[in-house]
């Protein structure tokens, strides 16, 4: 792509079209001197954008204004350029032919007497004379694009070196909404799957079974006496709550309850060990796939 | 040259080149008849380095030569200039999520029971790296999987005080119905989907009233 | 955030972007408690400008936001930094370009119209490849051809807020007595006054000379 690209351009800027002078030289030379050189008359057709650019040349070298061009002197001296390139058999684009025809028809309807002077009779040239002025603004707005300041030409970008940086990923966002959303989600699906419908449990006590599980993973040996479970604090109902969550964790033999003697302390044991509760999830990772569990009929869903 | 013509094309030189500049090719980038002796680079490059105290870069010598470097100290507003945009969690663990929120203690396998299907290992890890979820036990059955249960961390994401503050199983329901017909009106209006986001994060402003309207309930 | 911190902050983040930067790019990359309004963005801007006003670099705006580069004067120097002499475009191009510039939105048939000839597949390739331009639509006639328009990156590459600061275009005259008869009395005064606006907007102090070498071309 690249490579390509350049090559285009290379062609391109072998045409001398910025300096004018030399262009002019060249030029003024070809229909008085017989015999060019091949190579040389390649340029000179490469330096024209098209009939119009030709036509212009031709205008602005005889330093005549556009408004009012003797068509049979131009014409004559276009068929002459046309005449020359072809002579040197070039690959003459058809347009310049349309032109050269265009210019004729002027010329000779330019010829006819005007015999009375009607108004709206418009000039033969006009049409001519609009593409031509058309023509010449955009090729002067091609200069001046040309000229403007530049990058890479008359200015430069700036960089300096950036520090060190982390590149940390950013963590994607997440609304509560869009957890309950997916939730509802589910429910949905489980529901038309299990034909009855999933009941949740009020959370406090999901809370605290969490927490007495917590509680226990940080014990060594993993027993905590049965009353240290209850705070006064927590008032009546927190205590229910933290019986119910003790309840549903034996239920779910999460946890047991111990007395060693008769009317002994009474101890609650995580049923999985304190140290196994501390195994990074690495050990979770190996068991992969569905391992249902009886307690997940009991005490998960329904 | 005087030496103010000399820092300026100097420091265009440094800047323009994106990469450190020896002082003998910088000396050669002049012509030969305006070629600067080394000392007066020297210099100059003593004088950039002085007048840029208190600016946004500084001028540092490394192996190949000089260059200007953008300041240690700015790098945090740096470094967002290539911030990638943080990608969206998956329904899938927004699912596994809310399960282990609400179903807590509960092991993947549960999970993926209520699901439906099963529950990748990547999930579990990035939830347990975002802190938002813990091991609190293994169960005591073939496999000794984890029991999973949600974290402080994950309460103040939310911003909530408790488990309890979350919406009732009923008000799930109803948020879902509210949702759909929401979904409906969008696809009408057809709006762009960073609309709809918007649309989202309005409405949960409301959620927060819901949760206090539900609070004595709880109690 | 103190102005003088501000303005560092900026500053580095203008010399790490190496592209042009909206002033609300410039807010966002500021973290949302610390977010500075848009007119002490444009203070810190106006100050970064003036502290530059000696240096060989400067901060421009352009259509995409602003932007340190070297300033022009100091091309010669920096030029040399690269083995390679800068991109010439060819007058097809140029004038390809100038059309879709000034004319826009305009298809290919509509430049050949003006241009005479036809306008080669390559250059509007490269135009596309550049981003300089970029097909906008198409126009509902057979064949559907497509659109043309140019890009903020035209704008930038050629140091232009908006499409409004081009070069003006010259002036079409109607061929009629009338005309023929002012023109005929006014052709020195006209010639001078289109010089003095292609140089009012070229702030090139080089492009003068450029003008005058170019004239007898048109005489």
């Amino acid at each position: 792509m690249l490579t390509e690209q350049n090559k285009i351009v290379l062609n391109e800027t072998s045409q001398p079209h910025s300096s004018s002078a030399v262009q002019a030289e060249l030029l003024a030379k070809v229909p008085d001197d017989l015999y060019i050189p091949p190579d040389a008359l390649e340029v000179i057709l490469d330096t024209f954008e098209g009939p119009l650019d030709l036509l212009l040349y031709l205008i602005r070298r005889k330093n005549l204004d556009i408004l009012d061009i003797p068509v049979a002197q131009i014409t004559v001296q276009y068929i002459q350029y046309i005449e020359v390139m072809q002579n040197f058999r070039f690959d003459l684009a058809g347009e310049y032919l349309v032109m050269a025809a265009m210019l004729a028809e002027i010329k000779s309807r330019m010829l006819i007497p005007r015999e009375n002077e009607v108004e709206d009779e418009e000039d033969p040239r006009a049409e001519l004379v609009r593409r031509l002025q058309e023509y010449e603004r955009f090729k002067q707005a091609a200069q001046d694009i040309d000229d403007l300041p530049r990058m890479s030409r008359d200015t430069f970008t700036v960089s300096a070196e950036p520090p060190e940086m982390e590149r940390q990923k950013p963590l994607p966002e997440v609304d509560l909404r869009e957890v309950l959303l997916a939730l509802a989600d589910v429910i949905v699906r489980a529901d038309k799957f299990a034909h009855h419908h999933i009941q949740l449990e009020p959370l406090s006590t999901r809370e605290k079974m969490t927490h007495i599980l917590i509680r226990l993973s940080e014990i060594e040996g993993g027993f905590l006496p049965f009353v240290s479970l209850f705070k006064i604090e927590e008032g009546r109902l927190g205590v229910v709550v933290s019986f119910l969550a003790l309840l549903e964790l034996i239920k779910d033999s999460l946890v047991e309850i111990v007395q060693t003697e008769d009317e002994g302390h009474i101890h609650v044991k995580a049923r999985s060990g304190a140290t196994a509760a501390l195994v990074s999830f690495e050990s979770d990772m190996r068991t992969s796939g569905p391992t249902v569990t009886e307690s997940v009929d009991q005490g998960l869903l329904f | 040259m005087d030496i103010n013509q000399l820092k300026r094309i100097i420091e265009g030189m440094l800047l323009a080149a994106g990469q450190p500049i020896a002082v003998e090719r910088i000396q050669q980038l002049f012509h030969i008849d305006e070629r600067p002796v080394r000392s007066d680079i020297m210099d100059a490059l003593t004088q950039i380095r002085q007048e840029c105290a208190d600016r946004g870069f500084e001028l540092i010598e490394v192996a190949s030569g000089y260059r200007f470097q953008i300041r240690q100290e700015l790098s945090p507003w740096i470094s967002r200039l290539w911030e990638e945009k943080p990608q969206k969690y998956s329904r899938a663990l927004l699912e596994t999520l809310a399960l282990i929120a609400y179903q807590q203690p509960i092991t993947r396998g549960e999970i993926e029971q209520v699901r439906g299907v099963a529950v990748s290992t990547s999930i579990i890890k990035t939830l347990l790296e975002r802190e938002w979820v813990r091991v609190v036990g293994h169960r005591e059955v073939p496999g000794r999987p984890a029991i999973y249960a949600t974290t402080h961390k994950f309460l103040d994401y939310f911003n909530l005080m408790s488990l309890d503050q979350l919406p009732t199983l009923a008000e799930i329901r109803e948020l879902s119905d509210e949702n759909l017909r929401l979904d409906l009106e969008n696809t009408k209006v057809n709006e762009s989907s960073e609309e709809l986001e918007t649309e989202s994060v309005s409405l949960d402003s409301s959620e927060g009233q819901k949760l206090e309207e539900r609070e004595p309930e709880n109690d």
